[in-house]
């Protein structure tokens, strides 16, 4: 059984389409991350899959109950991290992670869950008073409590510094190891490119590609990216390396030299710069997921 | 200046929104509402009028229900204005440009006055008008001292809860707060009679006066009925200080109280809102 | 245990950690103490209703005022805030979350009246005055009543309104419509309307008679009219006069069934508009 | 001058919160400076004090030469700001915004040109409150651009954008420096701050730990690029050959792919050293200490 099932989801917002025929499996126990650009209506998926808003066609299933009418048991096996939370009144952290314990009716120790977001110190304090990324962090843990077996998180690294973000992917690593679907939502590709198993991006309420990221670089032809400085750039040498096979592009910055190339070419290009004159530092690309994200939704630049 | 661009942002928000045009139509009904009824029925309202005159009729017959409502909409529409930018964030929106914390608040205050005097004044403009159509006579001076009285009485409202949303740190307790002071003042009556009793208060009229000139609509209607009865036709009978004989018992006394009711709010609220950490 | 009750309990526990909450405790907690203190000092010529009476009285507009601005901004206030958002990605239904709520407030605005009356009642008998026990349990009940229906009204507009400007204007109006009773205004200006915008002359025509008397203040004095006719007097400020005679809609039955429908109704409007709304 | 001048900054909250412990900090004018640190380490705070939002306990701030706190205005009227957890109205349409900002600032800027810059030009008499989070974070940055700010604080720019949201932040922010605006930049975002920023301060509990460039910090922390070059027929020999080069250290060889750490001159001296000893390469890749890894190394978050 599929952790979910979207099928034929359309959803319009007044005259404003949000969704437009959405298909979407996702297997049980991997790590699928959800991309797209402002606008393309990832929030309103990740807001169906919990019926805070209602599909104007279609429908939406979570191990096989349905979203709609059965939205209190999908809701007991996820847990969420949704975007623009707030705080529960002027409760503390700890009495937060019991709340949820409770709503889920599950035993757990709201400590062990401090302890492993990062704010065990913060337990006993109440959460309006915390910053942004402490607040990230205990909805992480709300998240997290009764072990759930689908992770929704929507932006999760949102005013996480780079520690709670490396912190975060951890716990996505661990909870993917436990066999928990996570289903990741997020801006920052190199988060994404991290963590998940299969990418789907959606552009304008339509999914234009489900992948693993390998396969969305070799379905776009995507090339590596090689950087040569040099102490100065000879005569003859961009013609020499334009006229090898593999190679797509040759640009001058100052004294590096940057082609665009297929990997197997890396070698002869660089042997040509050592021969040609002296090479100081060589560094390489691959085509980042941010290319590979612009290529699929047709960005601007 | 500074703060013509937050009044004009604010008035700009404020007739874009579907309550403003509500409370409009609400204000353009009951002015014309009354102005009209007293033309009909003047003859069964003026055995109550002092001295017997239409214009004044008209004018008083109008200002009771005017007042009450501006009292409440200005609640509805001011209580938010600052601490409700504040808990939004659009204040740091705000504040990110050169403008000071006064003149945040003037702002403000101007805005906010200006989204409920156009429907106030076009108003009763037409209210007084068609009064005045049918009763065959328009009391041209008594309409307009009337009408910059009740701008005056506007600016006072807002004012008044501005500061108290520029004070409160919770739009909730802006609320409460707005809503204590009208009750008080509905009430001030009632507590007074309770007071003569348990104090045994009867026949001094010189505290009742001062009493009845503490709260914000004492103060305005005693400084009002004055001003009216020194230019109009206005019948003196009106200004309670008539009655009392004590030295200070005078509308000058109401004047100031009703300037403190100008200032003491705005003045917590600027110092509250200057001292504050966003 | 129940997620409704947790929804119930969190919303009172969240409460109590409200500073605002003991100047308001504070503030019921003077007035009981004022009218025990007034009762007992004129022990001499107090009857055993007066306690009662004046509580009943004084709750029915501080307590109305307490439960309107305590719970106008409930629901809709979450929304704006996000943490509707939290609860609902929790395994809880909207009903839950509305009707949880309710109960929620409706606990804490009760604790208030309900310790003002006893504490006035309490001190009031210490001092030696005479206190009707029977009337005062009566009192406690019906100012807890007419507490049901503006918490219902209030919630029911929390979680009817798109935002909280909204909410608060509504919560204005409920203000005005009810304690300053504009409701007996309707039915003038319905008949001068249908009249050909003249004032009507004549008797009133049963169905404005009928709309009078299910004013929510008016229903519960007629219910209390028929449990303990010397309380009736508390609400004379706030609901409409009796008619001549006694037709059906003065009845105790009535009144209690109109109560009920004040109780249940508001609220579940607002949750029927929740509960398909997008969030 | 300096754009932005901190002697000894300190703010307390209450008693027991310390947020600043005697920042020194000197951004000078024309330069993009990253401001890096842990949640809660006092970002939001020194920015709070340079817009006058709170008011330190001791030490001074100057913007633009100028006073913090006593010459406020001025500094906000020669200041463009993106704050972070703002929040835009609703009603008034992405003009009005401008059109606010502008008369704000007693400017005369074109509001479509304005929004024209920040890709929001076919949106320009729609309600704010209409827009998506990355459109709002559009119209904020325009809004911080008029009146050609000599000073520019962006909050964490980058939230909330989508990737070619953020491609355009950079851009902007490029285009301003080289106009000749000083550029203040907070953000967690670190492979954006790496693209922008001249030079990067981290802060730590409220203390400076570091101000340098991007590669001062590397050179500083002693971290090597990580080289992995695809080869076929290596040999032992080419192993130790290479392992005996300068500059190269912890030298692996699995699976056809050898893992090295060099220095930058070293690199190409890896791959002609195998090809010498008759390894035909057929790949290789280069990592550098990322900025993220230098970050875990200054404020001992790595775990």
């Amino acid at each position: 059984m599929a952790a979910i099932e979207i099928s034929g989801v359309s959803k319009r917002f007044g005259d404003v389409t949000a969704l437009q025929n959405l298909d979407l499996t996702v297997e049980e126990g991997e790590v699928f991350g959800f991309l797209g650009p402002n606008g393309a209506g990832k929030s309103t998926t990740i807001d169906i899959l919990l019926d805070h808003v209602r599909p104007t066609v279609g429908s939406a299933q979570v191990f096989g109950h349905d979203t709609q009418a059965a939205s209190v048991p999908v809701r007991e096996r996820t847990g969420v991290l949704p975007e623009g939370y707030g705080a529960l009144g002027r409760m503390t952290g700890r009495t937060h992670l019991e709340f949820a314990l409770q709503a889920k009716r599950a035993e757990g120790d709201p400590q062990a869950i401090l302890d492993r977001v990062g704010i065990a110190e913060a337990g006993d304090r109440r959460v309006e008073d915390y910053s942004k990324g402490m607040k990230q962090r205990l909805m992480l843990g709300m998240a997290l409590a009764g072990d759930p077996d689908l992770l929704i998180l929507d932006e999760p690294t949102t005013g996480l510094d780079p520690n709670g973000a490396r912190r975060m992917r951890q716990i996505v690593q661990a909870e993917a190891d436990r066999g928990t679907t996570v289903f990741f939502s997020s801006h920052i590709l190199e988060q994404v490119e991290a963590v998940c198993d299969r990418v789907g991006i959606l552009n304008q309420g339509e999914l234009v590609a489900v992948d693993t990221i390998d396969g969305l670089r070799e379905a776009a032809g995507a090339t590596g990216q090689l950087h040569v400085t040099m102490s100065s750039i000879p005569d003859g040498l961009v013609e020499t390396i334009e006229q090898r096979g593999g190679v797509t592009s040759v640009a001058v910055e100052g004294t590096t030299l940057a082609v665009g190339c297929e990997n197997a070419a890396k070698g002869a290009i660089v042997a040509d710069c050592y021969e040609a004159g002296t090479v100081e530092n060589v560094e390489t690309s691959e085509t980042s997921l941010e290319d590979l994200f612009v290529s699929y939704t047709g960005g601007e630049n | 200046m500074s703060w013509v661009a937050v009044a004009r942002k604010d008035f700009r928000d404020a007739i874009r929104s579907r309550m403003f045009w509500a409370l409009a139509i609400v204000f353009g009904l009951l002015s014309v509402g009354l102005g009209a009824a007293f033309g009909y029925y003047s003859d069964q309202f003026i055995e109550s009028v002092p001295g017997n005159q239409l214009g004044v009729g008209l004018v008083s017959f109008v200002q009771s229900p005017i007042t009450i409502f501006i009292m409440f909409v200005s609640a509805i529409i001011c209580h938010k204005s600052i601490v409700g930018e504040w808990e939004q964030g659009s204040l740091k929106l705000l504040l990110s440009l050169p403008h000071t914390r006064l003149e945040v608040i003037t702002g403000k205050i101007v805005g906010r006055s200006a989204v409920l005097a156009v429907p106030a004044i076009a108003s009763l403009v037409i209210g007084l008008g068609v009064g005045g159509a049918l009763l065959g006579t328009v009391p041209i001076v008594l309409s307009v001292e009337f009408l910059v009285a009740i701008l005056v009485y506007i600016v006072l409202y807002v004012s008044i809860f501005v500061g108290l949303s520029a004070v409160t740190r919770s739009s909730s307790l802006a609320v409460a707060g707005a809503i204590v002071l009208i009750v008080v003042q509905f009430f001030w009556g009632a507590i007074a009679a309770v007071l003569t009793i348990v104090l045994d208060l009867s026949g001094d009229a010189d505290w009742l006066y001062i009493y009845q000139s503490l709260t914000p609509n004492g103060a305005f209607n005693e400084v009002l009925s004055a001003t009216l009865a020194a230019t109009t036709e206005w019948p003196a009978a009106t200004v309670r200080a008539n009655n009392v004989d004590a030295v200070y018992a005078t509308p000058v006394l109401a004047a100031l109280i009703l300037l403190l009711w100008f200032v003491v709010p705005v003045a917590l609220g600027y110092w509250r809102f200057s001292n504050a950490d966003l | 245990m129940n997620r409704l009750l947790q929804i119930t309990r969190k919303d009172f526990t969240d409460a109590i950690r409200d500073r605002q909450l003991y100047a308001l405790g504070a503030l019921f907690l003077l007035v009981g103490l004022g009218i025990g203190y007034l009762a007992g000092s004129n022990a001499e010529t107090a009857s055993g209703v007066d306690v009662p009476r004046i509580g009943l009285g004084a709750m029915a507009f501080l307590g109305s005022v307490a439960a309107i601005s305590m719970s106008y901004n409930q629901i809709v206030g979450k929304r704006a805030s996000g943490e509707l958002r939290v609860l609902l990605s929790l395994p809880f239904s909207r009903t839950e979350v509305v009707y949880g709520t309710f109960l929620g407030r409706l606990a804490l605005v009760v604790a208030m009246t309900t310790g003002s009356i006893a504490v006035a009642g309490a001190l009031a008998a210490v001092l030696g005055a005479p206190v009707s026990g029977s009337a005062l349990l009566a009192a406690i009940v019906f100012a807890a009543g007419l507490m049901a229906v503006f918490v219902s009204l209030s919630i029911g507009l929390s979680a009817g309104s798109v935002n909280t400007t909204r909410a608060a204007a509504g919560a204005f109006g409920l203000f005005i419509v009810f304690l300053f009773r504009l409701w007996e205004g309707v039915p003038v200006a319905v008949r001068y309307v249908l009249n050909g915008f003249s004032f009507p002359s004549g008797p009133s025509p049963t169905w404005a008679m009928v709309w009078r008397q299910i004013q929510p203040i008016a229903a519960v004095r007629n219910v209390i009219a028929g449990v303990e006719p010397d309380l009736t007097v508390a609400l004379v400020a706030y609901a409409p006069g009796l008619p001549d005679g006694e037709p059906y809609y003065v009845e105790p039955w009535f009144g209690a069934t109109v109560v009920l429908a004040w109780i249940v109704l508001p609220v579940t409007l607002g949750y029927l508009k929740l509960r398909t709304a997008d969030l | 001058m300096a754009a932005i001048e901190l002697n000894g900054l300190t703010k307390r909250f209450g008693e027991s919160v310390t947020a600043l412990r005697g920042v020194d900090l000197r951004v000078n004018e024309g330069e993009v400076f990253g401001f890096l640190g842990p949640n809660g380490a006092g970002k939001s705070t020194t920015i709070n004090i340079l817009l006058d939002f709170v008011r330190p306990t001791s030490g001074t701030a100057r913007v633009l030469g100028l006073d913090a706190q006593h010459d406020s205005q001025e500094v906000r009227r020669r200041t463009g700001v993106l704050p972070e957890g703002y929040k835009v109205y609703d009603r008034l349409t992405a003009r009005h915004h401008l059109e606010f900002v502008i008369e704000s600032k007693e400017t005369n800027d074109d509001p479509e040109a304005v929004l024209e810059r920040v890709g929001l030009a076919d949106a320009i008499d729609r309600k704010a409150g209409d827009f998506s989070k990355g459109m709002k974070q559009r119209l904020t940055l325009g809004m911080a651009l008029v009146g050609d700010p000599d000073l520019l604080i962006l909050d964490e720019p980058s939230t909330g954008l989508d990737p070619s949201g953020v491609q355009d932040v950079r851009q902007i922010v490029k285009e301003e420096a080289s106009n000749g605006t000083t550029v203040f930049f907070s953000s967690h975002i670190l492979s954006q701050v790496e693209a922008v920023c001249d030079r990067v301060g981290i802060l730590r509990d409220g203390e400076l730990v570091a101000v340098d460039t991007v590669d001062g910090l590397r050179d500083a922390a002693g971290t090597q690029a990580t080289l992995r070059v695809v080869a076929d027929g290596v040999t032992d020999g080419a192993i130790d050959a290479v392992q005996s080069l300068s500059g190269v250290s912890s030298v692996t060889f699995s699976d056809g792919v050898l893992t090295a750490s060099v220095d930058d001159g070293a690199k190409m001296d890896v791959v002609t050293t195998l090809e010498d000893h008759g390894a035909s390469v057929s790949d290789f890749e280069t990592e550098e200490a990322s900025l993220e890894e230098l970050f875990m190394a200054y404020t001992g978050g790595g775990q």
